[in-house]
């Protein structure tokens, strides 16, 4: 797929629309803001983990951006929430390697899921701020929980 | 204006479509024509030499075109030679005004620059509308003095009223920054209005000139503001030079922000006698091939004249702002039609995020600018977060604004937030 | 090396005469290969476009090309990315360092710039042989907070020896300022001695690397100094540019001289919040085409090879010095034969001022440098006002420089100040 | 004559070496020191009036430069020392025209005397600031003393 289409895959304007996890969360382990000062776009991601610190039991967050950063902040919601915090953090790690590939390769679907529909951002350099706002948001929050760092290192 | 394209090396640049860019970022940065770019090589090539310094014909020969630069762009805006201070931008021009303030507020300068100090307490007026530029020097001026920082309000267009700006000033205002023309609402400053108002109180008015002195004459003599700010790059010249104006009587006590070479008298290991305006401010190696291109910008302008210039300019507004306003949920920021405004409009697509909006103008070949614009007080006040503008400049053309107004039309439904069909432009 | 030569379009210069001019003032500024004048149009015909701000591809490509710039000059020095910002020019660097830490000192950027303020009574140690550019922004800090300034002094030849900056520093010693090279004596500083020495007293080292980078293999990473800057003009760059280097953690908390858009995250009326290194400092407008020119300045340099470029000037440096001691009444500045140093000679002549040797010499078809070279306390300590230098870079040839040992031969006899006959070079 | 010695007249020369004026000076009406920035070049120049204030009585000057700097305050000794006040100003004026020439036109030698050498100096630029200051050292002590301002101003 070429040209906006590429960009804009139907899922991801449903995505935006749906903004799945999109809302408050009390007793939040750790909370991240992240502002991407191009567009004055914002976003506070908040998540629980469960006892054991090693799963995401809850993950909410809130923000106003553009269509690329709702959708997919909606997406990391459905993907993220639920599972283990190492297998999160390859999914982040995976993410920004499609987010930087500039459009070349194939994207991993297996560990991305439905993330894939971010592939095309890859070849607009301006944009790929926008998808990985709520990633990056993410990420601080696993790091300020203390949960280990993933041993695949960025 | 449609023959002087031809001037421009980006107009010939291959685009994927058939229908060429339509470049409507000149508020951002402008185009520059080949013989703007034929001068600096010229120089480059021919007459490259240091200036100001030594003895050979080589350096003779470069510091007469560098200062001959100096004194085009000083007719240029109605300023004498020792009133045009090289800076690295314009943003650069404020700053030089606000940290020498701030110096001569901390005792440097001595008793000449004292009339220039702040004391806590005194007041700097701004208006919500500034640009970055003409607002965090002063937050950073206020704080190392004690001043306190007062900004005139806008109201729901963007637009801010002299009433109000009347009812800001007071005994203790010494200095009232505000920009000629806004980047964002298009918005002409009464700024005769501004200067007797503040000069009334015996305050200081810095103009932030970075979206007029391109696009429109300039007298700073005449309107007799004590300094302002412009860059190169704005007005068909090159990147990397920015011009600081000021009166000379002034210019001649404001303590140099930044000191080195070339800006001193006698030089002691302990102290340092600085030079008259304008060489007490320019520090170390000056932008000198970028002076002379940028005399023939202002050549090149003159040459089309500045009257032809904001009458073209203000043309093209005018279609905008009517094309756009017959646009269900296209909100314009600032004035609306029938409204004397620049040549630059921005606005607000209802339910589509600028960027999502700017990628989709960009896709149908018009590049605009997404953004808060370097402007993030007034897009709050206005309660968005980024809008949408396109800006012009004298290469710009009614079909360049037509596809954007016609792009526009079809944002809406391809994002689908409302019922229209997604422009055929989409591929 | 002298096939180059035909890559830069200032030696195709029409002379007046048979014998071409030869250029020995690449101290002062470089002459610029037709590949950077080249890269330069490239961009601006072709990708002019803003940066960093906006959604369309232009400005993405734009984006890229700004910031693949950086990258290229960072792996050149030994740094990272984010320890690069762009300067005007190695003066406005300098200030960028002395300026932030000011700010520091009186409370901006918080508890995070703590680690960098300066107290009354802290110590700030430089040369006497420093450049303007690295002497009067320390002065100007330490009047801003009650530091005290010390100078190692230099000998009867402009040299100044380690032992003495040891002796110059103390606990109170926080910040360390010296040339790498000097651009008089052509003196190569041990910098990895000055680093051991600042840092174990808990000093920071600021470096002016302005006649180094240009000439030698830099890495400062290695080099563990703290700061450092040069310019793009004296390395076959543009004018326009210049280029901070800090360590990432100092960059991050040291408070931003100038301010305005491009630099913050979130701006309200009232504060202002900084981006990390290195965007907290670019206010304003980049200059991107420059930067684009540097890094192809740098992709020349790096296809010599900077070994062979220091080689090739520490060359015609060694000719000059013994040309010229062979010389009755011409006193040689800074090292003599058979030390090592860079490829500049500064040489005073008895009894007759440099302006008149300068301007013999140019008559001759030799630019040089005459005057103090922005080092007026070094020439005081010489017992002199001014001096004559030449510089050389990777154009220059064993010819161009005879040619100047040789004019130099008849300075003298034409001045009348000794009995030997004017040289045949004068008209 | 062109090129060097077209600027550096033997009179020229014979001046840098006679260095007339140079000296200290007593109860002196005005004193005035300028420095050349470009090359550190320093000069001060002290005068006295006669009772009238009409005419210089005396002149002395002090200073370390270039041959055409000490040349031409040499040069000027000769010709202000003991002149009206009136008239020196006019040579002042007469002297930056010649200067400011660029080598054009032909020099007032009734009105310039043997100052006249110095035409050739128009030629160079960088030169101009050498020749002048002398001469401007002594205009600033004219308006110091406070002497009635010519009316050929500038
Ligand atoms: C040693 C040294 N430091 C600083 C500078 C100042 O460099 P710039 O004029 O490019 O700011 C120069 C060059 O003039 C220099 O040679
Ligand atoms: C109104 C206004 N002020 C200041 C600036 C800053 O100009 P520069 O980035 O050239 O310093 C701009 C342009 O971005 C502007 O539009």
């Amino acid at each position: 797929m070429s040209g906006l289409s590429g960009l804009y895959q139907e899922i991801i304007l449903d995505q935006a629309r749906a903004r799945h996890g999109d809302g408050p969360l009390d007793h939040a382990d750790a909370e991240h803001h992240e502002f991407n000062p191009t567009c004055g776009d914002e976003l506070t991601m908040r998540i629980r983990l469960d006892d054991s610190h090693a799963r995401i039991a809850e993950l909410a967050w809130q923000g106003d951006g553009c269509s690329i950063s709702m959708a997919s902040a909606s997406t990391l919601a459905e993907l993220a929430t639920g599972r283990d915090v190492d297998e999160v953090r390859e999914l982040i790690d995976g993410f920004r390697a499609m987010l930087r590939s500039q459009g070349q390769g194939e994207p991993d679907e297996e560990l991305l899921g439905d993330a894939i529909a971010f592939h095309g951002v890859s070849k607009y350099v301006m944009r790929v701020k926008c998808a990985m706002l709520g990633w990056v948001a993410l990420e601080a929050c696993l790091t300020e929980a203390g949960s280990p760092t993933h041993p695949a290192v960025e | 204006m449609s023959d002087l394209r031809r001037d421009f090396p980006a107009f010939d640049r291959a685009s994927g479509g058939s229908t060429p860019t339509a470049y409507l970022d000149s508020a951002a940065t402008s185009q520059r024509p080949r013989q703007v770019l034929d001068a600096e090589r010229e120089y480059l090539e021919h007459h490259l030499a240091p200036v100001h310094r030594g003895a050979s014909a080589a350096v003779g020969h470069s510091t007469t075109l560098f200062e001959d630069a100096r004194a085009t762009v000083a007719r240029f805006v109605g300023a004498g030679e020792r009133e045009i201070v090289w800076t690295e931008n314009a943003t650069d021009a404020i700053n030089m005004v606000s940290l020498g303030i701030a110096d001569a507020s901390a005792g440097l300068g001595g008793a000449s620059a004292r009339s220039l100090a702040l004391e806590p307490g005194d007041e700097i007026v701004i208006t919500e509308a500034e640009h970055h530029a003409n607002l965090i020097p002063w937050q950073r001026l206020a704080a190392k003095t004690g001043a306190r920082l007062r900004a005139v309000r806008v109201d729901g267009h963007g637009l801010w009223s002299i009433d109000d700006l009347a009812a800001e000033l007071g005994d203790r205002t010494r200095i009232v920054a505000v920009a000629e023309v806004s980047n964002v609402t298009g918005y002409l400053a009464p700024v005769a209005d501004v200067v007797s108002l503040a000069h009334a109180r015996g305050a200081r008015v810095v103009l932030d000139a970075c979206q007029s002195v391109p696009h429109r004459p300039t007298d700073f003599g005449a309107m007799g503001v004590d300094f302002a700010a412009f860059s190169g790059h704005k007005m068909l010249g090159p990147n990397g030079i920015g011009v600081l104006y000021g009166r000379e009587e002034l210019l001649d006590v404001l303590p140099p922000a930044r000191t080195g070479g070339s800006t001193i008298t006698r030089v002691t290991l302990e102290t340092a006698e600085f030079l008259p305006s304008p060489h007490r401010f320019e520090a170390g190696t000056q932008p000198v091939s970028q002076a002379v291109a940028l005399a023939e910008a202002v050549r090149y302008l003159e040459a089309i004249g500045m009257d032809a210039i904001a009458r073209h300019e203000s043309e093209l507004a005018a279609r905008i702002v009517e094309g756009v306003s017959a646009l269900p949920g296209v909100r314009i920021i600032g004035p609306g039609v029938g409204v004397e405004r620049a040549g630059l409009v921005a606005v607000s697509v209802d339910g589509v995020h600028a960027h999502d909006v700017g990628q989709f103008l960009d896709e149908a070949g018009i590049i605009v600018r997404v953004g808060h614009h370097c402007a993030q007080p007034l897009h709050r006040a206005l309660g968005i977060t980024a809008s949408t503008r396109a800006s012009a400049h004298v290469y710009t053309t009614d079909d360049e604004v037509d596809r954007f107004v016609d792009a526009l039309a079809g944002v809406r439904g391809f994002f689908g937030v409302s019922d229209a069909p997604a422009a055929a432009v989409i591929a």
